[in-house]
């Protein structure tokens, strides 16, 4: 394809973890279909531990590529070891990204913090690495379309 | 596994005979066409053949056409060298919104070079108002270039109607009619246009060749200095291959005119009512009335572009895309923005083109896997018609 | 007949192995560059390629080539490109009275737009004396254009030396290599130069693809305003099949580098003593040290250039002549004029070029038949040794 | 060739007329080599008639045809005749010159007046064809080197 590397295309072709969870733990959005891109992320947990993930996406290649590369990293994990996933470590994990479509990865981990966050809500939890992080703060800054981060 | 092209307004193929005609002026007959022995005046007579016929394709006299290196190159030249050519009678220029970047981004240019560009507004299947150019003329101004066939959504403006406005006002009237060449037909003189460009490789000709028709007493600056090419007026030794191609495309393109525009509007108009009766929740982008015969631009709903896109080219399927996910500037299509699409639907437009060479089963195989690629993409979206956007 | 083309230097027949690497690029791998899907990466990749390719024969960089179409064009984007980006700086240019009208005729059109033109003598041999470029350059230089190889005498300048005084003045230095290309070892980084113009027709590749080398971060306007290509400043459809093609002239021309420039040399050696050894009042025009290994200018006295150049055409050969009867603008050679040739023998001048496939039963035919052409026309001439001019 | 037609081509390979005659009745030079044409016509006249004509020329393809048609146009003719004859029958004799061309046939027509105002000096004759002709005069306007007319 040229534009995207094997790994990447092989996520998009066949993306893992498709879909919503019922009665999620965690639920959260990110992005915006104006610019393009919104990934959902639903999430299991079970004693501070990611049991399962799911994602839905609307957006380009490697959008859902990063999505099913991202709910991939997180199951298995723990909370604080999701939370610590940067947008750098999914696109190693993809075998990178053209430098254009770096914002994907971006939301990807975005994505899986505002499921974390909506986690922590419902369950009155702290997370020293949701510290700063707002889901709704950052809808506001979805409206410029980001592209590079 | 098939293979279906269905991008023919971003290119096409060098068509068999077009690259028969151009091969011997490779090797052999590679004079260069400004020298004076028989090898030179061979190309120079080569030359002399293919602008007779691409001129005859537009209607227009040989003396007023003048081979550019691309289409882009005939935009550029024809706003900058007028612009300049008529600094001392004004400096504003009047154009559309749904241009291509060779006219917004030379418009641009001048803006930031003391010009006033007034970019007109179009309908919501992106046709000018006749009244909005009338209205915006005032006595500064010397140029309005308007393009003939868009190149996204495919919708023709009534160009003779427009340049009838111009005249009246004495303003010179430039037109892109890349992608109207050969699927409409043109006539310059009886548009009345000023200016017009086109380019080559939209009708199965080679890349890197286009004109740009000048009518005779048009006062335009020159765009690219140096020898005394094409009657001196644009410098640089001649792509003589290229001209000869262009002009074999042009007298191919002359002869099939009809039969192209009758097939391929057919077998866009069936594609269009497969898509429309196969799948839900997508809509018909531009005008149904007055489009390009080769072009159906069409959103689907709740998923995006660049996507369905890869998801064809797997499947051996060509398509382009206004998504933003697409564009190297990562803005979504500027076409479709001023057409009043919104633009969470603008990055699920997809532009299908049909050709030539296109077939009824290439269609069949296309609307097959649309059909698939659509519904997978929606059982992932995040959005849906439930959901809501 | 034997045909003689000795006009190497106007242009050269694309060489096999550069057809067969274009072919497939005009009606099967068509795609745009630009496209998302395979079709179009693929493009996109042969492009990287050929742009890799061209580099290398220049030693640059590759994202600091950006491919134009033609050598004129790369000299127009240098000079007004510079112009144009650095006016707040200065309005100061400096170049010579010997450069091809595509930097001449640039520099003359900013001259109409408030910019100032220092035209460089050269001496008797076509070379530009540093001190000169030394006291041209004042507060207000912004840009030297020298050409490194010149056209029609053939006079090889010395770059790299006029690099370093540009570059002790902080001034942007560019060089027309159309003619160097292949006929002379260039390492940009070794000259040192900022922008270097060349074409694809003189090393055997395709007329209409040519290349402006722009150094990284020399601040440069866009000359061709429209789609992203090029790294977004060289607008306009990739001429996919004359990159190709000059990326495998490049090649060859890497490869073939020696041999060409030692087989060539001697030909030309040995044409120049020929005639010297078999027609009286002759002379050679520029340098002997410093010159194109192809080219002999050589002026004849008492007779004229284009008479010269017919009959030998009827002969089937192919020269080209500085005589003003010869040219567009009927003015004699610029360049001969520069070196300071009286003008009634610049019309005696003839150019031979010489290139790879020339042979020495070439050179045979040649010289025989000039033997004949010469004592023809100064039979008929009015002037004479016994007369005088 | 292409740029001349076949009758200048066959005039210009095969050039009528060469030489200089031997004690010329007249003889006349136009142009300059400096201009890129020079043309020297000499003639023999008897009895008002021109018997015999030459030319020798520096000069263009063209310069060349049109010293060869138009010493074959004055050869038989009344001096008057020949002074009447204008560089468009030249242009017409050759079957037309490409535009830029179109000064050598001037010359050709200035080159014969010339020859036959010598024959007039030397034989103190007056040809009402000759007013206004003053060689000399013509040759400083040579020096701007004319190229149309
Ligand atoms: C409407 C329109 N104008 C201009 C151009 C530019 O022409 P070219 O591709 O020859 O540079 C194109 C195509 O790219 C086009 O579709
Ligand atoms: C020295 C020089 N510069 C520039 C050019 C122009 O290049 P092109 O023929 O590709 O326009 C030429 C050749 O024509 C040339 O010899």
């Amino acid at each position: 394809m040229g534009m995207y590397n094997d790994k990447v295309m092989d996520h998009f072709m066949n993306p893992h973890n498709i879909g919503e969870l019922e009665n999620p733990d965690g639920i959260g959005t990110y992005g915006s279909p104006v610019c393009g891109d919104m990934m959902q992320i639903s999430i299991r947990v079970q004693d501070e531990i990611i049991t399962d993930a799911k994602f839905k996406t609307f957006g380009c290649g490697s959008a859902i590529a990063s999505s099913s590369v991202a709910t991939d990293m997180i199951i298995g994990k723990t909370i604080d070891q999701a939370l610590a996933i940067t947008n750098k470590q999914i696109i190693d994990e993809l075998g990178g990204l053209p430098a254009v479509k770096i914002h994907c990865s971006v939301l990807a981990d975005h994505a899986i913090k505002a499921a974390i966050y909506d986690f922590a809500q419902k369950n009155g939890k702290i997370y020293a690495g949701l510290e700063g992080f707002d889901p709704n703060e950052d809808d506001e800054e979805n409206d410029t379309c980001d592209t590079e981060e | 596994m098939r293979q279906v092209y269905l991008d023919y307004a971003a290119t096409t193929p060098v068509k068999e005979e077009v690259l028969k005609e151009m091969i011997p002026f490779f090797s052999e007959n590679f004079g260069n066409p400004s020298s004076l022995y028989t090898k030179g005046s061979a190309s120079k007579e080569a030359i002399m053949i293919a602008r007779r016929k691409v001129s005859s394709l537009i209607g227009a006299d040989e003396n007023e056409l003048f081979f550019t290196s691309s289409g882009t190159e005939a935009d550029d030249w024809a706003i900058i060298g007028i612009a300049d050519a008529l600094k001392s009678k004004g400096n504003h220029i009047i154009t559309t919104g749904i241009e291509h970047h060779a006219v917004l981004h030379s418009c641009e240019y001048l803006a930031k070079n003391g010009y006033e560009i007034t970019f007109l507004p179009v309908d919501k299947e992106g046709r000018v108002r006749a009244e909005d150019l009338e209205n915006a003329i005032t006595d500064k101004t010397i140029l309005v270039s308007i393009m003939y066939v868009n190149n996204e959504v495919g919708t023709i403006q009534d160009i003779k109607e427009l340049c009838r406005i111009t005249k009246s006002k004495n303003v010179v009237f430039h037109t892109d009619a890349v992608q109207a060449l050969g699927n409409v037909k043109i006539n310059v003189k009886e548009l009345g246009v000023d200016l017009m460009s086109i380019s080559g490789h939209k009708i199965y000709g080679p890349k890197g060749i286009g004109a740009l028709y000048i009518k005779r007493g048009t006062k335009i600056s020159d765009f690219m200095h140096g020898g005394a090419q094409e009657n001196k007026k644009r410098a640089g030794t001649e792509n003589l291959t290229g001209i000869v191609g262009f002009g074999k495309a042009a007298e191919l393109a002359e002869l099939n005119s009809e039969n192209h525009i009758t097939k391929v509007t057919e077998l866009r108009n069936y594609f269009i009512d497969q898509v429309f009766e196969k799948i839900d929740d997508v809509f018909l982008n531009g005008s149904r009335e007055f489009r390009h015969p080769g072009n159906a631009n069409i959103t689907f709903e709740f998923i995006e572009g660049e996507a369905m896109l890869l998801y064809l080219d797997l499947l051996g399927i060509s398509v382009s895309t206004g998504s933003a996910c697409s564009s190297a500037s990562l803005t979504p299509s500027h076409v479709l923005t001023c057409l009043g699409v919104p633009v969470e639907k603008i990055h699920g437009s997809l532009r299908f083109t049909i050709g030539d060479p296109t077939t009824k089963e290439d269609i069949d195989y296309v609307i097959e896997k649309l059909v698939e690629v659509v519904a997978k993409l929606r059982a992932i979206s995040s959005v849906s018609k439930a959901k809501g956007w």
